[in-house]
């Protein structure tokens, strides 16, 4: 199946997950978690699209909601212009091989009781089509072309180290030629020297093989080591979006400002940090009335707490959710 | 005289595979006031080197060489003394804030420990003592705080919990392990800033421990750079950076994205870092260094002068240094 | 089970309590298989000509009070406490693993339920179920079976559960959702196979309580009943006569603790060798 | 309330209702008439009805229920058809034996163990470790009847420094009766003994390994210190948990026990009510015990919400 040029791979609409805490109290309401608070965006074919987020602002859950691992309270994902949420049981499964997941630990995401052929193919038994000959065929494919030899198949995943084991995950994600790949977070438990090795062969595998890619990382430098666009994300919602070297440059939401002048970069020497913000995350267990950022924001001023502002288009498809965008200082 | 002096320290662990030689001749020093960043990927013997100094080594692990914390060797000293250098004089932070405070003890209780321990305060003197280390490592409505258990507080704030506990008894030496490791991007820089703010206010040293060489790289004045349990490369912070003499320092730095850097091909260091149980003779970044030779593989390389005070392990620093790491990883 | 870990036979050799485990649990069902077809006295029927004779070269330990070899009670004896024990932990095993499976898969209501009547099958140990069903069926090895086996559901059940659930919050189970499989594939594919050690463990160590508890339901003269001998009801005749003959006392005894003693080294040294912690190399 | 709490109670109280439903089904479904048991097979038919009538059994079954279970709430377990006497009373005089005998093992055990678990935990992996271990080890593959029986053949066949059973009666002999039940007791706790000292070893074990426990020696704590202070109370929640799980074992070893050195408890009673078929003895005995067994467990998870301040939301 090729989806003509138009169809965006992913298209997210209006997306909410909510989740309900487990009553503590017999006689009060349980508590909520408002995971996603209603996001949008779409990612043309062959791009590669970042989330990046502190933990708790929902992007994981956006991933699994967009993986169809869990059931969004409200609003569509679609995937080659198919409504995930829409699908018959079968018809999901189906779908299935056109977009495939990358997870976090590499130690965690191989089964340590299945071989590395069994497990690379796992994307291929669900459906029938493939038979056994031409299952062993792709296999050996796909872990040539993560960088591996095709006898790694009768190995252990425990006889290997954590990038080779990050190679042998993005391989199963890769076996069935999938439009879209959804990472959440590839090379955060991978030591530095290691984690190059796989954000390059994610670089080359897109040029190769045409992949799109929805990335989840709170790393920045990752996200714009790899990715075209971004979108920032903060207690549910997408605060800023946009290309990935103009959002970065000239962010245009004092969160996205506060995140970059966060990152430690090497070199600089002593002391240059920036301010830091201050506060912590709020628990996303009420919807407030106003910016969701506002209790945290060196700019808020009297309307944030009023007014929530909407993502409004900046030009040059960069948005941002601030009422005052224009003047988030360049840094 | 230097606070604190370490020298030739090595430490074995035991593991299920044999023995493992985690920390390797290791030496350096620590004067009033420094601090020192210890860098390196996991399983270079950073958090053992720690240990080490703490006294805190996991069962069954051996060590030799000297740590003297004035005139004392610590290495040597008996437990029951060694308990009252700990918390006292030698402080340490952890990486998991998370799983580091007791979830049966309140917040209160867990800081008052060190002070009813070491500072012979009482009760009522070591509560009140407790409230104002709260409030100084920034931990909103202190008071009431204290009766908190661990799991009432956010991760932030539990590192905040730590800090305070490990400042209680004004220690000469503050030992930080991966502090912020655990922690979000901008919960990072607010306890950065805080460790940094009261070590220089109280004279305190500090050593930080961390696999991000950014984080390093702000915060001390010394880099140590550690790879399968020895020291590569050592020197002052701005001069280190600013010099890279060691092939894995060079290659480290440069597999590295960077913000706001161009989008060129990352340089990547072939293979995987080395494991301990089963280390080279030689150089321990031999298995994955370009510039490798047959005399690299004979003997450990000795450690020799980049710059003022800046030295790396390699016999190979001229070639090393000569080239771009893009060049010398391709 | 050679899985990763490497060689698994070249540890287990090794291991110390492990081969004693071995050697004392091949030495019980060496001694039950056996005495199928031989065994050096008569062990059922009686012969009050050669009551209470002292151990000889005939009767290697001596006759009871109705001339029974009591060697060769305890060879017989061994055949009822494995099957009792068998039977029972497979009933147990069987109901206890799909429940905690089935639990752990759906998660919810469903959940709670199998957990609630698995606190509520703890009120009943086997004696008291032994004591219940012998009301209604009268007393025998069945009732035995009946009552350990229903005595272990929980026990499987809450471990199946406990580890499943384990099992269900790793990575590679939502990498098997995302490539679509659905809860009963996972449970078949991936969360039995890993869980499979830490079931085998128990089982080992559910056989060696089911032994212990088919002794005692027979020495009370609920479970197993004349003439097939059994190791409890050999100990209640034989305390009747302690002042008389002590040593018949002694040697169902020491059997009964040998076999469950070997059972629990063995299952103590396949948790180790079985260990996935260990096993892994990081 | 809590929801933790309030769900434990909900369970209690649903255990309870679900197992005097159980017991009185399993008595409903016996097989032939009780009446006829009771009076034996050449009785009369009129003898049989009259009997039938004058025990209800000709009554619907749910309403025989409702009858039986108010009663026992209030205390009244009906009347033995063998002893003529009530049920109640029998109960109450076999528990005075019951009661002491599970009290005095359970203390004995619980003693025993911690001392042992902490003090191998305390000496990892060293000779008394070591040595312990192959004790508990041993201890546990050991009946605990068997063990009683040696106890006899020792203490009162060789030493005769005990009597090899029977029970003198409280008000006749007070501290006979205390002595009558030493020899039980000590073989119920050795068996329950080992078990909780390997637990608890394991649990001390695993404490020690946690993070907050290296904070607390790098705070100055000392070992010892940190044991005691640190270690025990996070240790105690698995221990606190078997010696709940394990209470049921301990009640159902009384049962034999009490047979070994004829102690006419509730054991005794209820395994001579099966053979005289006095099924109305089986019934209220069977029930109080499963009822004991629920309510310590009720009293554990209390215990937890006691211990530790993080539980409040049930995961158990």
């Amino acid at each position: 199946m090729n989806a003509p040029a138009t169809v965006p791979v992913l298209a997210v609409e209006e997306l909410q997950r909510h989740y309900t805490l487990p009553r503590e109290h017999l006689f009060r309401e349980p508590g909520k978690v408002y995971a996603l608070n209603g996001v949008s965006f779409e990612i043309q074919p062959g791009r590669s699209f970042g989330v990046v987020g502190e933990s708790g602002c929902g992007k994981s859950t956006l991933a699994r909601t967009v993986m169809a691992l869990e059931t969004p309270t409200a609003g569509t994902v679609r995937i080659l212009g198919h409504d995930l949420f829409d699908l018959d049981k079968d018809a999901l499964r189906a779908l299935r091989r056109h977009f495939q997941m990358v997870f976090q630990d590499p130690y965690g995401s191989l089964d340590p009781r299945h071989k590395v052929g069994r497990v690379v193919a796992e994307p291929l038994t669900v459906s029938d089509e493939v038979g056994a000959r031409d299952r062993v065929e792709k296999v050996a494919d796909v872990l040539r072309s993560v960088g591996l030899k095709a006898a790694d198949m009768d190995k252990y995943p425990h006889e290997f180290s954590g990038g080779q084991r990050q190679r042998i995950a993005i391989a199963r994600a890769l076996v069935t030629r999938p439009e879209l790949i959804v990472a959440d977070e590839p090379v955060s438990a991978l030591d530095v020297s290691v984690q190059a090795q796989v954000l390059n062969l994610m670089r080359d595998l897109q040029d190769s093989f045409g992949v799109t890619y929805m990335l989840i990382s709170h790393d920045l430098a990752v996200v714009e080591y790899v990715c075209d666009e971004v979108a920032v994300m903060y207690l549910g919602r997408i605060v800023e979006r946009g290309r990935t070297e103009a959002l970065f440059a000239r962010p245009s939401h004092p969160y996205t400002r506060a995140l970059l002048d966060a990152v430690p970069r090497p070199g600089v020497g002593r002391a240059k940090r920036g301010a830091a913000l201050k506060g912590t995350v709020m628990s996303q267990t009420a919807l407030g009335t106003g910016c969701a950022f506002a209790d945290r924001c060196p700019m808020a001023k009297p309307r944030c707490l009023e007014e929530a502002p909407p993502l409004r288009d900046l030009g040059d498809h960069h948005l941002s959710a601030c009422h005052y965008a224009e003047d988030v200082p360049a840094g | 005289m230097s606070l604190l002096r370490v020298e030739n320290l090595e430490v074995t662990l035991q593991t299920s595979v044999g023995p493992a030689r985690a920390v390797r001749d290791v030496s350096f020093q620590l004067e009033r006031g420094q601090s020192l960043g210890i860098v390196g990927e996991s399983g270079c013997g950073k958090s053992m080197t720690a240990l080490a100094l703490m006294g805190l080594l996991p069962e069954g692990a051996t060590t030799a060489g000297r740590v003297m914390l004035g005139e004392d060797d610590l290495l040597t000293m008996p437990e029951n003394e060694l308990c009252g250098v700990r918390g006292n004089r030698l402080a340490m932070i952890f990486q998991e804030p998370m799983t580091s405070l007791n979830p049966l003890h309140t917040i209160g209780a867990q800081v008052m420990e060190p002070l009813l321990l070491h500072r012979g305060l009482h009760k009522s003197e070591a509560r009140d003592e407790a409230y104002r280390l709260l409030d100084q490592v920034g931990i909103p409505n202190a008071k009431s705080r204290l009766d908190n258990y661990p799991h009432q507080l956010s991760g932030g704030q539990r590192q905040r919990v730590m800090i305070a506990l490990a400042l209680s008894c004004d220690p000469d030496i503050l030992i930080a392990d991966e502090p912020t490791t655990a922690l979000d991007v901008t919960i990072q820089s607010q306890i950065l800033d805080l460790i940094e703010q009261l070590v220089s206010r109280l004279g305190m040293s500090l050593i930080l421990i961390s696999h991000d060489l950014g984080v390093i790289s702000e915060s001390v004045d010394r880099v140590m750079v550690m790879y399968g349990g020895t020291v590569v490369e050592s020197g002052p912070t701005q001069s280190l950076f600013h010099a890279l003499a060691h092939p894995y320092t060079r290659g480290l730095f440069a597999s590295m994205p960077r913000l706001g850097g161009k989008r060129e091909r990352l340089t990547t260091i072939p293979g995987t870092v080395p494991d301990l149980a089963d280390l080279p003779t030689g150089c321990t970044f031999a298995g994955r260094c370009p510039l490798v030779t047959e005399a690299c593989r004979a003997a450990p390389p000795p450690r020799l002068p980049v710059a003022d005070g800046h030295e790396a392990a390699c016999i190979h620093l001229d070639l090393a240094t000569a080239a771009r790491p893009s060049e010398l990883f391709s | 089970m050679s899985g990763p870990g490497g060689s698994f036979l070249a540890r287990a050799l090794r291991h110390r309590s492990f081969m004693l485990g071995g050697a004392l649990t091949v030495g019980m069902l060496g001694m039950a298989a056996i005495s199928l077809f031989w065994t050096p006295g008569e062990a059922i029927s009686l012969n009050v000509a050669h009551r209470m004779r002292p151990p000889s070269l005939e009767y290697w330990l001596g006759t009871d009070k109705f001339g029974r070899d009591i060697f060769s009670m305890l060879m017989a004896g061994a055949q009822n406490s494995i099957t009792v024990g068998v039977v029972a932990v497979s009933i147990g095993l069987v109901a206890g693993v799909i429940l905690g499976a089935w639990a752990s898969a759906k998660r919810g209501w469903i959940e709670e339920a199998v957990m609630r009547f698995s606190d509520f099958s703890f009120a009943f140990p086997a004696i008291l179920s032994a004591i219940m069903l012998t009301a209604i069926i009268g007393p025998g090895g069945v009732t035995s079976i009946l009552a350990i086996g229903i005595y272990n559901i929980p026990v499987f059940a809450r471990l199946t559960r406990g580890v499943a659930n384990a099992v269900w919050a790793r990575e590679f189970v939502l990498a098997a959702r995302a490539a679509g499989k659905g809860a009963v594939r996972i449970t078949i594919e991936h969360v039995l196979p890993n869980i499979l050690s830490i079931i085998i463990v128990q089982a080992t160590i559910s056989f060696a309580i089911a032994i212990l508890a088919e002794a005692a339901l027979s020495y009370l003269g609920l479970g197993t009943q004349p003439p097939q001998p059994s190791w409890g009801r050999m100990l209640s005749e034989a305390q009747a006569l302690i002042f008389l003959a002590p040593m018949q006392a002694i040697y169902p005894g020491v059997t009964i603790a040998l076999s469950v003693f070997g059972l629990n080294l063995l299952g103590d040294g396949l948790r180790d060798l079985l260990d996935p912690r260990l096993a892994r190399k990081r | 309330m809590s929801v933790f709490l309030f769900k434990r109670l909900l369970t209690f109280i649903l255990t309870l209702f679900g197992a005097s439903v159980i017991i009185f089904a399993a008595m409903e479904i016996l097989p032939g008439d009780p009446a006829l048991v009771i009076l034996g097979v050449d009785a009369s038919p009129e003898a049989v009805q009259a009997l039938t009538e004058k025990l209800g059994l000709d009554r619907p079954v749910p309403e025989r229920y409702f009858d039986w279970i108010t009663g026992v709430l209030g205390g009244d377990f009906g009347i033995s058809y063998s002893y003529k006497t009530p049920v109640s009373e029998l109960i109450i005089d076999s528990l005075k034996i019951t009661v002491p005998l599970a009290i005095m093992a359970m203390l004995l055990a619980t003693a025993i163990a911690i001392v042992l678990g902490i003090y191998a935990a305390a000496n990892h992996n060293r000779p008394a470790d070591v040595g312990i271990m192959g004790i508990s080890q041993l201890g546990i593959s050991i009946p605990s009847f068997w063990l009683g029986i040696l106890l006899v053949l020792l203490f009162a066949v060789n030493l005769r420094w005990f009597s090899a059973g029977g029970f003198p009666g409280w008000d006749r002999d007070f501290f006979g009766s205390f002595r009558a039940l030493i020899l039980p007791a000590v073989s119920l706790a050795t068996v329950q003994a080992a078990i909780l000292a390997r637990i608890t070893r394991s649990a001390v074990l695993d404490v020690f390994r946690e993070d907050f426990v290296r904070t607390a020696r790098a705070k100055g704590v000392s070992r010892r210190r940190a044991l005691w202070g640190h270690v025990l109370r996070n240790a105690l929640i698995p221990v606190i948990t078997i010696m709940g799980l394990q209470f049921a074992n301990l009640l159902a070893g009384t049962v034999v026990i009490e047979s070994v050195f004829t102690l006419p408890g509730l054991g005794q009673l209820v395994l001579k009510a099966i053979n005289n078929r006095d099924l109305i003895i089986v019934e209220g005995t069977v029930l109080l015990l499963a009822a004991m067994v629920v309510a310590v467990n009720f009293l554990v998870d209390i215990l937890y919400a006691l211990i530790d301040p993080r539980l409040k939301v049930s995961d158990i």
